[in-house]
């Protein structure tokens, strides 16, 4: 299984952690990554404004760069991004036309567009993880955090069902631990309001990690680096049981027997390129 | 050449006053054909009548023109005048010298000729047509009802009573649909089983009545009067000769399924029947669930019956019988709402459908009519009713209101505050609709008097925490978040069209609308009628309704098939297609375009060299056809023609028009 | 030659045929009537049973006859009498128009509309449009049978 | 007291751009019922429909709530009338900008540490919801 991977800006910075374990796993389930070169951001959000085309110039960029081979990213963002452009790029021909004469490149939409958790529940399948894991979680309790963007809008995404996605339990449980389910999985963490809003966003995180607190979570798992610093720094968790928060990539690996450290107990000191 | 006469009618001043009448008959005399032309203040008076049929007769005619007012008002008129001189009412035109001419044109130099041009087309149009027969069709004394709920109960009964034959197939064990699953109606909170089970009785116990439950319409073919149908009796595995009803089998019936009529919240055995009133009181065998039928071990039940009424050989047995009418009252389904995730329904017992919450009430229902959680058999002391669930809803639902939910939701509350006296309950609405007889009085009688909170507004999520549910939604009259922390929560969910409804309405040959509900033939003046002759609908099958309107339009339905049934003969089409067959080249693409299966093909024999050579080409059913004359479009190689708009006729109209000068 | 071309003394006038469905756009000509609307004299209404009893050659006979415009109107889809008569005419006659313009006519000649019973209104505008769009073509010379306005006049 | 007001430029732009028609909204709620922020919004976001509807521009210009929306698409989701309420508060956040001016949010008002903690994606996409 052979696949164009994009890391995007925040997975060779903050988020180094998730693509270290992912690619670790991947090699040792036969997936090849191979990254993009020369990508640039995939535009971080996905411009809601029908005339900012500007904004769809990069994603698009990086969609014809895969020249129509299966694209994988791992950021939820990213993904969301190059999904959500992927599908306007379908669906629009004038913007499509006017994105694609700038770029100065070929594209109509075609090739897959998937998160590498759509790689293991549709192309590699959750019975075959399971036979992989070397060192199964047990007696974890973990609970899957979903946030926004893999989600919605689900005629896009097509990730999974929208109020009741099960990819991530799936994979928790193909990993060998207890899967915990929290109602609030599916709620927005805040996204950028930390950095704008930070009463709102704590509030959004605190009713997420209560919730799942409720529930008997010992660990969280999300695939979106954003989540994951709303969930670490917003909430005020004192005097509580702790949470620890990791990408879905760093149970995998320690799933399957491959250092998994988290880019939180190691710095973040990486090079961020340009984008 | 024909002999043709003209009237011209002046209609008062409505055509004279903007069209030359005198210059119009002048012009008139000189078209091909016409040998008599004559002018009348108003033609369609008893006077004008008089004095076409008196020149039919006097001047030998054999075509009459009448320019006059639209054909749509006093065609009829004209023809049956024409036929009182013995001419065939079809060899008469109508010019449309008033809507299209003289009320729509001012000035007089441009009126006249212009009704001079559309009198001498209907004169072209005249001289080309035949005297054409409408056909005089059999009517089969019987009418079938498919669907045994209160509306189809209520038709059979009004049919009965007019005394002709009813048959009413139900698909189920039982008659009694919807409403015997009801607790209480409303505005008057009498007990449903109350009034529905003595209707139930008397449609059994009426000599006019067959009951063939636990049966569905297979076919149906041929057209009003004489619909040919085939009904399967599914097998019940239990002779209803010699069954007494008296229970045995079920009591020792060892295995269990969940129960349609309890909405699945409780079982019952594989041999049941589905409620404690059912008519007939005859159980049937659930093969998927019975030991005997999966295993070949048990006949308990055949063992204990004391009539021995047990056949496990039974098979499904095929009725085939001719009704002059059909009434289609199937009734609805509920919307399931577990594609609203964030409602998690489905995810726990005390998240419920109205439907489901009206069986708790019941005492035959599922906990013995005790108002209580499923989870834990404790009363609900705070109870959230959500309305508009898939109703009202373009992006995941139904477009349409359900009309119901407001009323029923309203009497749930004040069931429920009669039963669990400390209970509370909240009500999220977007509008409250209650139309209807008493129904406002109703409804406000819950708000005030019952303390029925009722909150404006919707809500967002329902999830589990502890031992309770906790329902987050918006009070949007104050635009505060409400937070409820629930026992229950009672989804009203949509009514929705039966799933099997678009089968039936291609097997009987009724259109629906993009809900799946049975169209009626007009939305004001046809409601019960559809685009097909002789059928007939009633219920929540069109649309959703409550009791009093689905009673209503089926008592209207029966009334119109009761029409049917008594006329001796009945009128068909006269303008009907017709198939010339030598030249037909059996494509049958007339066959796929017709809208009334009128057209099949047949095997002919034609002379060909010495032999006889046969071979398939298409033939109307004139009885079918009701002349729309698409097929004769199709046609490729010209072999259909229209009667009354026959290529010829609507040709030899193009040519008297374009000669305008 | 001039009277082929429907010029009268007081200069040309065009001669529109329009084709209405009994139920739906011939009672809508009605409603027009009954509301006392005015609309140009140089429509004429030929009733048809459908929309779906219309023949393309019912058109091109009409051109040939002298007509300098023709309307098809019918029942809006999904309202048709018949079920589904408006559907085979909208596919039947959106092809056909495609070859009259093929055929050089311009498309202005040649149109379908949707008029129902209770848009009297819509019939009056739809009647004035396309007499006013053919005033401005001028006449239509393409398919005329020239001969045949004087052999049969003299009839 | 409101009465009818004139054609809004900034709500024209608003619905051009958005692609969204207020005018479907009927005023359920479940956008506020299930918006996450919800109780940090001074318009709930049914509100903003119902100020849209009745065209009054000065208050939304003023309102916090579309700078709160996080764009999470929880409202567009549930939405019973199908219509794209992200789209809307983006739309609003545009037409605010580019009618009135002024950036809501620039790299000067974040502090040392969180330009170090902070993912990157939280600052591309903080800058390009709140400049223009």
């Amino acid at each position: 299984m052979r696949y164009r991977y994009f890391p995007g800006c925040t997975l060779k910075g903050q988020a180094k952690s998730m693509e270290d374990t992912t690619l670790a796993a991947a090699k040792a389930m036969g997936i090849e990554l191979e990254e993009l070169s020369e990508w640039q951001c995939c535009g971080a959000v996905y411009p809601l404004y029908e005339d900012e085309l500007i904004s769809l110039l990069s994603p698009v960029r990086t969609l014809a760069a895969a020249e129509g081979e299966p694209l994988v990213s791992l950021c939820a963002a990213c993904h969301h991004v190059l999904k959500r452009a992927q599908e306007l790029m379908q669906r629009n021909e004038d913007a499509r036309k006017k994105v694609t004469d700038h770029l100065e490149v070929e594209y109509a939409g075609e090739g897959r567009v998937l998160h590498f958790l759509e790689v293991l529940r549709d192309d590699l399948g959750f019975d075959k993880l399971k036979e992989m894991v070397k060192k199964p979680l047990e007696g974890k309790k973990v609970a899957a955090y979903y946030g926004c963007l893999l989600l919605r809008p689900s005629k896009v995404m097509q990730f999974d069902d929208p109020e009741n996605p099960t990819i991530m339990e799936d994979m928790i449980r193909a990993l060998g631990a207890e899967v915990v389910k929290s109602p609030y999985r599916t709620e927005c963490c805040g996204a950028y309001l930390s950095v704008t809003e930070e009463g709102v966003a704590a509030d959004t995180v605190q009713r997420i990690l209560d919730s799942a607190r409720r529930a008997g979570a010992e660990i969280l798992v999300t695939a979106c680096p954003l989540c994951r610093y709303n969930l670490e720094n917003c909430a005020d968790n004192e005097g509580k049981t702790p949470i620890k928060v990791y990408y879905f990539s760093e149970i995998l690996a320690e799933a399957m027997g491959l250092p998994s450290e988290s880019a939180q107990d190691r710095g973040t000191k990486e090079e961020v390129p340009q984008g | 050449m024909p002999r043709t006469g003209v009237f011209i009618c002046h209609c008062g001043t409505n055509i004279a006053g903007t069209v030359d009448i005198d210059k119009t008959v002048e012009a008139s005399r000189n078209f091909p054909g016409v040998v008599h032309a004559d002018e009348y203040r108003y033609l369609c008076s008893e006077m004008g009548q008089d004095i076409i049929t008196k020149a039919i007769k006097e001047n030998d005619l054999d075509r009459v023109v009448v320019g006059t007012c639209s054909p749509r008002m006093h065609e009829n008129t004209f023809r049956k005048a024409a036929a009182e001189a013995g001419l065939n009412p079809y060899l008469l035109e109508v010019a449309n010298i008033r809507e299209h001419c003289s009320w729509v044109h001012k000035d007089m130099e441009e009126a006249t000729p212009k009704a001079i041009a559309l009198l001498r087309a209907a004169a072209a149009k005249a001289a080309l047509n035949e005297a054409l027969e409408a056909p005089r069709l059999d009517v089969e004394k019987r009418a079938l009802v498919i669907g045994g709920g209160i509306a189809g109960i209520q038709a059979a009964l009004d049919i009965a009573e007019a005394g002709y034959e009813v048959d009413i197939v139900e698909k189920d064990p039982s008659i009694g649909g919807r409403m015997a699953q009801l607790e209480k109606t409303f505005p008057t909170l009498d007990c449903s089983a109350c009034i529905l089970t003595p209707k139930m009785v008397e449609a059994a116990q009426h000599p006019n009545i067959n009951l063939l439950t636990y049966s569905e319409v297979d076919e149906v073919k041929g057209f009003v009067g004489q619909f040919d149908v085939k009904i399967r009796q599914k097998a019940r595995y239990v002779d209803p000769v010699k069954c007494t009803g008296c229970g045995i089998c079920w009591e020792k019936c060892p295995s269990k399924a969940p129960s349609e009529f309890e909405m699945g919240l409780s079982k019952r055995k594989s041999i049941y029947v589905p409620f404690a009133q059912a008519v007939p009181m005859v159980p049937v065998i659930d093969r998927d669930s019975c030991l005997y039928f999966r295993k070949g071990r048990c006949q308990i039940c055949e063992k204990e019956c004391p009539p021995q009424a047990i056949d496990y050989e039974q098979q499904d047995e095929i009725i085939e019988r001719r009704y002059g009418a059909i009434v289609v009252a199937t009734g609805f389904d509920q919307l399931d709402p577990t594609i609203y995730g964030e409602y998690g329904y489905g995810q726990h017992p005390d998240i419920l459908t109205g439907l489901e919450f009206e069986r708790i009430f019941n005492a035959s229902g599922p906990t013995g009519g005790k108002v209580v959680k499923l989870s834990d058999g404790k009363p609900p002391k705070k109870v959230v009713f959500i309305q508009c669930i898939g109703s009202r809803d373009k992006a995941r639902g139904m477009n349409y209101c359900s009309k119901i939910c407001c009323m029923y939701t309203a009497k749930q509350a004040i069931l429920l505050k009669e039963k669990v006296p400390d209970a509370k309950s909240y009500v999220f609405y977007i509008d409250v609709r209650t139309g209807g007889k008493g129904y406002e009085e109703f409804q406000r009688r819950a708000a005030e008097e019952h303390d029925v909170a009722y909150m404006r507004g919707q809500v967002g999520k329902i999830f589990p925490e502890d031992d309770h549910l906790v329902v987050r939604g918006i009070d949007s009259l104050t635009n505060r978040n409400i937070e409820i922390k629930a026992d229950m929560v009672v989804l009203a969910a949509a009514t929705v069209a039966r799933g099997d409804a678009p089968e039936l309405g291609r097997l009987v040959g009724i259109n629906s609308d993009s809900y799946h509900f049975f169209n009626e033939a007009h939305p004001k003046l046809k409601p019960v009628e559809t685009h097909t002759a002789g059928i007939f609908i009633a219920g929540a099958c069109q649309a959703p309704k409550d009791i009093p309107e689905t009673v209503s339009q089926a008592s209207a339905a029966a009334v119109k098939a009761i029409g049917l049934l008594s006329k001796e003969k009945l009128q068909g089409e006269a303008c009907t297609a017709e198939v010339i067959q030598s030249d037909c080249s059996g494509c049958l693409n007339c066959e796929a375009i017709c809208p009334y299966t009128a057209i099949t093909p047949v095997e002919i024999e034609e002379r060909y060299k010495d032999g006889v050579l046969k071979r398939t080409v298409a033939e109307v059913n004139p009885a079918l056809c009701q002349g729309c004359g698409s097929c004769a479009v199709t046609c490729r190689s010209g072999s259909i023609n229209l009667k009354g708009f026959s290529n010829d006729q609507i040709m030899a109209e193009v040519d008297a028009i374009c000669l305008q000068r | 030659m001039s009277a082929a071309l429907n010029e009268t003394a007081g200069g040309w006038e065009p001669l529109i045929v329009s084709f209405c469905c009994n139920w739906c756009s011939y009672a809508g000509g009605d409603l027009a009537g009954t509301s006392r609307m005015s609309y140009p004299v140089n429509v004429k209404v030929i009733r048809v049973p459908c929309s779906g009893r219309m023949n393309p050659m019912f058109v091109l006979r009409a051109f040939q006859r002298g007509a300098d415009g023709v309307l098809v109107a019918g029942c809006h889809p999904g309202d048709c009498h018949y079920t589904s008569g408006n559907y085979q005419s909208r596919r039947r006659l959106s092809a056909f128009k495609r070859l009259v313009e093929f055929a050089g006519f311009e498309p202005e000649r040649f149109e379908v509309r949707w008029i129902s019973s209770s848009e009297g209104d819509k019939f009056a505008e739809e009647m004035t449009s396309i007499t006013e769009k053919i005033k401005a073509l001028g006449p239509n010379r393409k398919m005329r049978d020239a001969r045949w306005q004087s052999v049969t006049s003299k009839v | 007291m409101t009465t009818e007001t004139g054609k809004s430029r900034l709500i024209e732009d608003m619905k051009m751009h958005s692609g969204q028609d207020p005018n479907g909204c009927y005023q359920c709620g479940k956008c506020s019922a299930a918006c996450p922020v919800s109780a940090a919004l001074d318009l709930k976001p049914h509100q903003v429909l119902r100020y849209l509807q009745m065209g009054l521009e000065n208050e939304l210009a003023e309102s916090k709530t579309p700078w709160v929306c996080a764009s999470c698409f929880t409202c567009a989701a549930r939405c019973p009338r199908d219509i794209d309420l992200a789209r809307v508060m983006e739309g609003l956040r545009l037409s605010i900008l580019r009618n009135r001016g002024g950036n809501k949010f620039g790299p000067a008002e974040l502090t040392p540490e969180q330009l170090e903690k902070l993912p990157q994606q939280a600052l591309v996409s903080g800058f390009r919801k709140y400049n223009k």
